[in-house]
């Protein structure tokens, strides 16, 4: 298969995907309760709750319910946040703002940071190097993230007494205007060089928290396909023109390595997103992940659904450029099922 | 080493009545001392100190490795099941059946696990029986999707086109050559999950999804989080050690297992 | 166990069987699936419309290069695989294969329904793809495969005693002390022994896996067996005891081999008769000495040619051109010609073969912008400019151009940036007889004169 | 050596001074051992080694899958993977040439029309001495030489063709991208004069051509001043390309320069490798059963072309193969190797014409030929020994038809039996007395004519 029909036909599938996401979703609201929980208390008399039910359409068959709130989702409507009291809407994109500046600060560490340590442990197969490596990525693995910010939050919080919480130091946050909701863009847009620097160190600790699982997972990928392709006919070939172990390495096993790493990378990304949960509420950042940790713990079904919906899509999208990207550099996969 | 870990925490889960007085009635609870709150390790009765809430942190630990043996021993089982029977069917049928199973497969994936847990258990309210649910409910697809692929690829094997020849049936040839010859990476990744499984578990309950008091790492975890900013590091520091000490230990040996059962690593 | 092996053999159907196996225009078309919807856009034709005689304790080789449809007609024949279009029949007699031809020879509009039911019952009673389940459980007694990865072909779990014991027990044939008794036989019939009983295949080296191949093959004591690439994976010297092994299990069983390879030399080493393989179609057949004495096809003669011999004497000087072309679009006219250093302007040239040609000059196709195809030997191709159209034009006419493919053209005309390129239009050569049972389907010795019959196309 | 040790193989060829340089061998390889260790101990993979390549000359080393002839050719470019792999002893020294000063490479007497002659000693300049052996030839051992020598002959003056040509090119780039870095690992300087450049600015650009730029460096080659001129040299570069694989009758090289190696078939995949090896003018092709993945036609015709290029060049050709059977069409002298050790060395008529070593006799007698008929073909039984510490005995004797009790013990000598050059190790062609074996323990020389 061509890569243009690998891409257009993966495309055709995303909507099928998206309305099953959905179906899921939906499902999950309906599944163990009423949806309309939240809204309900013990004094109301039956009409009321009645009416309550009437105005939510809870009492449709739930085909028509799924069609009425897909279309809401559709055009924007996700319901009404009860544990911000106020239209998800209109919490949902400073929420966001905030988690993606987390997370994106821990992917691109974890995205530079492992593949180095990766390529380093590989092309030192089983020397320090590489054990060290090996135990850095497994322990990344093994790693609870809560009880690793909890860790970092000990030595530098409670011993060394250095790390800040929260997300800005409230002084700052009221020196400049938030026009993006990501502080070190406004920082950056404001020309503030006080603002950028206290936004980057409350980002420092919990991008190096959600990080570190990311890094750790890359590390092991790279190594291993490196480890792989250096064990490859073409990496002989080109020792075998005289050309040094750096570029050897550098022009033609890394290269290729890179290639299977490169889903891990969109698959991490995953990991990311989940990883803000934890990491918001340990940090008090607040986020998407800390938003869903409140929801879930006050039963606030809205938010639930609207942050799952939001994710999956999300996750969707990121794969589908991923593997996009991966038939693209890999010439030699065989395309389709 | 991993072994040996996996051997010591799992002893320690099996001999929990044996070492602790169990808690009455429910012994899965932690035991409240409500004379002694936030006591530091050492303290005579508690070794490891307490909780904010009087709890033993000893029993918690101990009591815990249960809990998480019970949680990976059911989560793990019931998904290797589930999901090979599904992939079994999606690899082996072929044709429309696989189109239908991997889409939906396809589905549930796009969803990040530990999101997708999180919703389930949130909407069926917060106890561990729930966790377990959930965590099954997002689980199974990895291993239907495995199994699956490797069906597939097991069936290209010339030992099975020379048991046709042979005039053996569909079935047993399924159950002869293809079954058995696909099921080594299952049997690493069923590994490494049982360290996962507790991980996500863990998290879950840090989150408060599981019932309160539980004698568990993650509840632990999230119970002594609230005292780190007064000085009371331990509870949170020994309870999610465990969790690391476990997750670590299946880590360790579902590497091992990979290195020696991956054919590609053979004479390397 | 001979006798076993008289009684399963002793089918209503058996009785006078001169040709275990008769193979009767059989194609087998893996479609290519492409663009967005997957549809099927074209078909990689890896046998197509092959027929031939597997007499009976007779060794048949079939030899060709890689991606000529010899293991898939392998597979086809031994029922793995099911053919796209016709048929592979078991256990003919004389007559009822001449009876076949007959049959088959009329086309189908024109059979009379007596005929037709004739035909079915032949199908019924012989055909693989046909049988019903007793005579399929009985062919699948009597037909066996070693495949050439004599380790993949070896469930890695069980244990040998397991392998060659499955087939026994799945047919019915032993079990218990007697089954044991009979694998020790048969691994003793293979130069193997009861020490190996309890082993795993990965505890062999390539030349005994293979052998325990073999034993599973002859366990059910069968007629025939399809031999696929048995020694290819194997060095010389483990290679000369595994023909050796195969040669005296048939002079012991009165097997009938069906040895595909690619290697000349024991191809005519192992067979009785040769049929030479071209892109899914059959060049030439005939009894091996005389393929290897007087070949007649110039495919043959080419492998002939390059094939390295111990035995000294001059290298050859012709060497084929070019690879082997994409079977999905096989050549018009003989699949050889785009390779064949005897080519005629008869053989089949047509468009695809004025744009390789052109391809392989420096600039010869240099903005091509479009193709209207009205047919393989007919096409109008655009550029883009009017330079690159006479460039085209001036590659085909050049030196370079091989006489046969110039004189083939019936019209090369430039208007603007057009180019129309036509040439006659040319029918598949058929197998026509060229000595006493030698075949070869070559428009040089067989006088075809296609360039009448081929205007009805 | 030659002249210090007069029994060594190498001095049949060596001669005795710098008067005889001209027929000092290419390459001599003496006692290479090769180990890889295991779990169940060091595997004796190659085990004293001896052979000479001469100049122009095509060998080939003849063996069976696990035979060490692989690891043999590897080791001389130190391509084995290390560990496990240990080069445990032994020396390959190599004498490489340089153009005719006479004809400036271009082909004239003095130099047989290949272009090349030897290059003198850099010690005694050619007088003959310690350091070159009295060959008065300049001489390198590859197996000791710093990583940086090496590096200047791999590719340059030794190239090397692997098996599976689908492998040995990288996936990811394009055939162009492949065959430049040769040319700009070897021959930077010739490139950038070639482009008419000065050396000023031509010392900046040698490094970006070849690859060895800092960062910084590499964005000021993309700067205006610098990019045009680093246009010339890859426009220079490319013409070289094309040359390449124009020398390997590829059609229309331009455009294949530009694809990626799974776009082409197997044939031609193997001829951009031999483009890509010869493209230095190496003294030295090391070809590992450079057809093996290939079918017969195309083989036939990738043969051609190494004999072809050979014999304008005056390469010499290190044949690796499995095929004994093509072996004697292309091979000037042959080596058979069994078991890590060598079993017969000789000229290539005479090994196939009268094979001396009972291995080697068995194999050519188990190879079918044309016309021999159907039957039972003369196999070797029995399987390859293990080579996990071997105790001193002949190897081949577990599988031996004259095998005697000597065989068992002794390890028999590669020496000359049918003079001037062909070798075998066995006992037969041994006096008990020679080898400190009793006359009853021989193998029976008489059922072996």
């Amino acid at each position: 298969m061509q890569v243009r029909d690998y891409v257009a036909r993966r495309l055709m599938i995303l909507p099928l995907l998206i309305v099953g996401t959905s179906i899921i979703v939906f499902a999950l609201s309906r599944v163990g309760g009423s949806p309309i929980a939240i809204y309900l208390s013990h004094e109301m008399t039956a009409d009321e709750v009645a009416e309550i039910e009437e105005r939510y359409g809870v009492n449709e068959p739930l085909p028509v319910q799924y069609l009425a709130w897909a279309a809401g989702a559709l055009r924007g409507d996700l319901g009404w946040s009860g544990v911000s009291s106020a239209p998800v809407r209109q919490i949902f994109p400073k929420k966001l703002a905030a988690s993606a500046e987390l997370a994106v600060a821990a992917g691109l560490v974890a995205v530079a940071l492992g593949i180095s340590l990766g390529t380093f442990a590989g092309a030192r197969r089983d020397r320090w190097p590489d054990h060290f490596a090996r135990i850095f990525s497994i322990s990344g693995a093994s790693m609870p993230v809560f009880w690793f910010g909890i860790l970092l939050l000990i030595l530098f919080w409670v011993i060394l007494g250095i790390a800040p919480i929260g997300r800005s130091d409230p002084g700052v946050f009221a020196r400049i205007a938030h026009p993006t909701g990501v502080y070190t863009i406004d920082a950056i847009l404001a020309g503030d060089a006080g603002a950028l620097w206290d936004a980057i160190w409350h980002l420092i600790l919990p991008a190096i928290t959600l990080g570190y699982g990311t890094t750790a997972i890359i590390t092991r990928m790279m190594r291993s396909s490196l480890v792989e392709e250096l064990g490859e006919d073409y990496v002989d070939a080109a020792r075998a023109k005289g050309l040094p172990e750096r570029i050897v390495l550098r022009r033609h096993a890394r290269r290729n390595a890179l290639i299977p790493t490169v889903t891990v990378v969109g698959l991490s990304f995953g990991f990311l997103l989940q990883g803000t949960v934890v990491v918001e509420i340990i940090f008090r950042y607040p986020g998407l992940g800390r938003w869903l940790a409140d929801a879930v713990l006050r039963g606030d079904r809205a938010t639930i659904m609207a942050y799952v919906l939001f994710t999956s899509v999300l996750f969707l999208l990121i794969n589908l450029i991923v593997d996009v990207l991966y038939a693209y550099l890999d010439r030699r996969v065989v395309l389709g099922e | 080493m991993g072994l040996i870990i996996i051997v010591a925490l799992v002893g320690m889960a099996l001999l929990a009545p044996v070492l602790t007085v169990p808690n009455t009635p429910d012994p899965a609870q932690m035991p409240r001392d409500w004379g002694a709150l936030n006591e530091p390790p050492g303290t005579p009765g508690h070794p490891l100190g307490t909780t904010t809430s009087g709890g033993d942190v000893l029993y918690g630990l101990i009591w815990g490795a249960r809990t998480s043996l019970k949680l990976s021993v059911i989560v793990v089982s019931i998904t290797v099941i589930i999901g090979t029977i599904i992939g079994s069917l999606a690899g082996f049928l072929g044709g429309r059946i696989d189109t239908v199973l991997m889409r939906i497969v396809d589905v549930f994936l796009s969803i990040p696990e530990l999101i997708f847990a999180l919703a389930i258990a949130a909407v069926l309210g917060p106890s561990l029986r729930n966790i377990i649910l959930a965590i099954a409910a997002v689980f199974w697809v990895k291993y239907a999707r495995l199994i699956r692929g490797q069906i597939i690829h097991v069936k290209q094997n010339e030992y099975v086109d020379a048991a046709r020849v042979i005039g053996d049936s569909r079935l047993r040839i399924y159950l002869k050559d293809i079954l058995p010859n696909s099921m080594t990476p299952l049997v690493v990744q069923a590994t490494l999950d049982m360290g996962h499984v507790v991980l996500i578990g863990a998290t879950l309950s840090f989150i408060g999804l599981a019932e309160a008091g539980l004698a568990e790492w993650g509840v632990l975890v999230s119970e002594g989080q609230t005292g780190i900013s007064a000085g009371r590091w331990w509870v949170s520091l020994f309870a999610g050690g465990m969790i690391f000490l476990w997750s670590l230990a299946f880590n360790l040996v579902g590497d091992a297992m990979r290195d020696v059962l991956d054919p590609r690593m053979e004479g390397r | 166990m001979t006798a076993l092996g008289v009684t399963s053999t002793a089918g209503p159907s058996s009785q006078v069987a001169d040709y275990v196996i008769s193979v009767r225009g059989v194609r087998k078309h893996f479609p290519i699936k492409e663009g967005v919807l997957q549809r099927v856009t074209g078909h990689v034709r890896a046998v197509d419309d092959v027929s031939f005689d597997v007499p009976r304790g007779k060794t048949v080789g079939l030899v060709g290069e890689s991606g000529c449809g010899k293991s898939t007609l392998g597979r086809v024949i031994s029922g793995l695989t099911d053919a796209t279009e016709g048929g592979v029949y078991f256990r003919l007699s004389h007559a009822a294969k001449d009876r076949l031809d007959e049959l088959l020879a009329i086309p189908e509009a024109e059979r009379s329904a007596a005929e037709g039911r004739e035909l079915a019952e032949i199908d019924r009673a012989h055909r693989i793809d046909a049988l019903g389940k007793d005579r399929w459980r009985e062919y699948r007694r009597n037909c066996q495969v070693v495949f050439q990865d004599a380790f993949a072909s070896l469930n890695p779990r069980h244990l040998v005693k397991d392998i060659i014991g499955r087939p026994l027990r799945i047919h019915h044939e032993a079990s218990g002390t007697q089954l044991t008794e009979r694998i020790v036989d048969l691994l003793e019939s293979v130069g193997l022994g009861s020490q190996h009983l309890y082993r795993f295949p990965h505890q062999f080296s390539g030349g005994q896996r293979q052998r325990i191949s073999i034993a599973r093959a002859v366990a059910l004591d069968p007629e025939f067996i399809v031999l696929d690439e048995p020694t290819s994976a194997l060095d010389v010297s483990v290679q000369a005891q595994i023909l050796n092994l195969l040669h005296d299990l048939q002079e012991q069983r009165g097997l009938t081999y069906l040895f595909i390879s690619h290697d000349l030399n024991v191809v005519e080493h192992m067979s009785d008769r040769i049929i030479v393989m071209y892109l899914g179609q059959i060049a030439e057949t005939g009894p091996s000495e005389q393929i290897f004495a007087a070949a007649r096809h110039p495919y043959t003669e080419a492998l002939l040619e390059a094939n390295p011999a111990v035995e000294g004497g001059a290298r050859a000087v012709t060497r084929l051109k070019g690879s082997v072309p994409d079977p999905a679009r096989p050549p018009q006219g003989c699949r050889f010609h785009t390779r064949c250093p005897v080519v005629t302007s008869q053989c089949g040239w047509e468009v695809d073969d004025a744009v390789t040609e052109a391809e392989l000059r420096d600039s010869g196709l240099d903005g091509l912008s479009g193709v209207s195809r009205q047919s393989a030997f007919s096409a109008d191709l655009t550029f883009e400019t009017e330079a690159q159209a006479a460039a085209f034009v001036a590659q085909l006419q050049a030196q370079e151009t091989p006489e046969p493919l110039a004189a083939a053209l019936t019209e090369l005309r430039q208007t603007g940036t057009d180019v129309s390129v036509r040439f006659q239009p040319v029918v598949p050569v058929r197998l026509e007889r060229v000595g006493p049972d030698q075949l070869s389907a070559c428009l040089l010795h067989t006088g075809q004169q296609p360039a009448a019959e081929a205007v009805a196309r | 050596m030659s002249a210090t040790d007069p029994t060594s193989p190498a001095s049949m060829h060596s001669g005795t001074g710098p008067a005889l340089a001209e027929r000092v061998p290419l390459v001599s390889v003496e006692g290479l051992r090769v180990h890889f260790t295991s779990k169940r101990g060091v595997v004796h993979a190659v085990d004293g080694v001896t052979l000479d390549i001469g100049d122009g000359e095509t060998v080939a080393l003849v063996g069976e899958t696990g035979s060490g002839k692989s690891v043999t050719a590897k080791s001389l470019l130190r391509l084995i993977p290390r560990p496990p792999g240990v080069i445990a002893g032994g020396k390959a020294l190599f004498r490489s040439k340089m153009p005719c000063p006479g004809c400036r490479g271009a082909g004239c007497v003095d130099c047989g029309q290949t272009g090349r002659v030897g290059e003198p000693c850099t010690a005694c300049a050619g007088a003959g001495c310690g350091v070159c052996g009295q060959s008065g030839r300049s001489t390198v051992d590859l197996l000791t030489i710093p990583e940086d020598e090496l590096r200047d002959i791999r590719g340059n003056r030794i190239a090397m063709i692997f098996q599976d040509p689908g492998k040995a090119l990288n996936p990811a780039l394009t055939i162009r991208a492949q065959i430049a870095e040769v040319f700009a690992e070897h021959r930077s300087d010739e490139l950038v004069s070639e482009a008419g450049l000065d050396d000023e600015s031509g010392r900046l650009l040698r490094r970006a051509v070849r690859n060895r730029g800092r960062f910084f460096e590499r964005r000021l080659g993309s700067l205006p001043p610098l990019r045009s001129q680093r246009r010339r040299v890859d426009a220079v570069l490319d013409g070289r390309i094309v040359e390449a694989l124009a020398d390997t009758r590829i059609p229309n090289p331009v455009k294949i320069m530009r694809s990626y190696p799974h776009e082409l078939s197997g044939g031609m995949k193997q001829r951009v490798m031999i483009a890509q090896a010869l493209a230095c003018d190496p003294d030295l092709l090391i070809a590992d059963e450079p057809t093996t993945a290939l079918d017969v036609t195309i083989q036939a015709r990738i043969l051609d072309l190494i004999g072809e290029l050979q014999a304008r060049r005056g390469t010499s050709v290190l044949y690796i193969s499995h095929d004994l059977s093509l072996v004697r069409g292309i091979a000037d002298r042959a080596a058979v190797m069994y078991a890590g050790m060598l079993a017969e060395v000789g000229p290539a008529e005479q090994i196939f014409a009268d094979p001396l070593h009972p291995y080697t006799r068995g194999l050519l007698a188990a190879i079918p030929t044309p016309g021999m008929g159907r039957g039972r073909l003369a196999a070797i039984e029995g399987t390859v020994p293990e080579l996990i510490d071997p105790p001193p005995a002949c190897r081949f004797h577990t599988r031996c038809p004259h095998a005697a009790t000597a065989c068992a013990r002794t390890d028999p000598p590669l020496a000359i039996r049918q003079p001037p050059d062909h070798r075998a190790a066995c006992l037969l062609y041994d006096d008990a007395a020679e080898v400190g074996e009793r006359p009853e323990d021989m193998p029976d020389r008489s059922a072996a004519s």
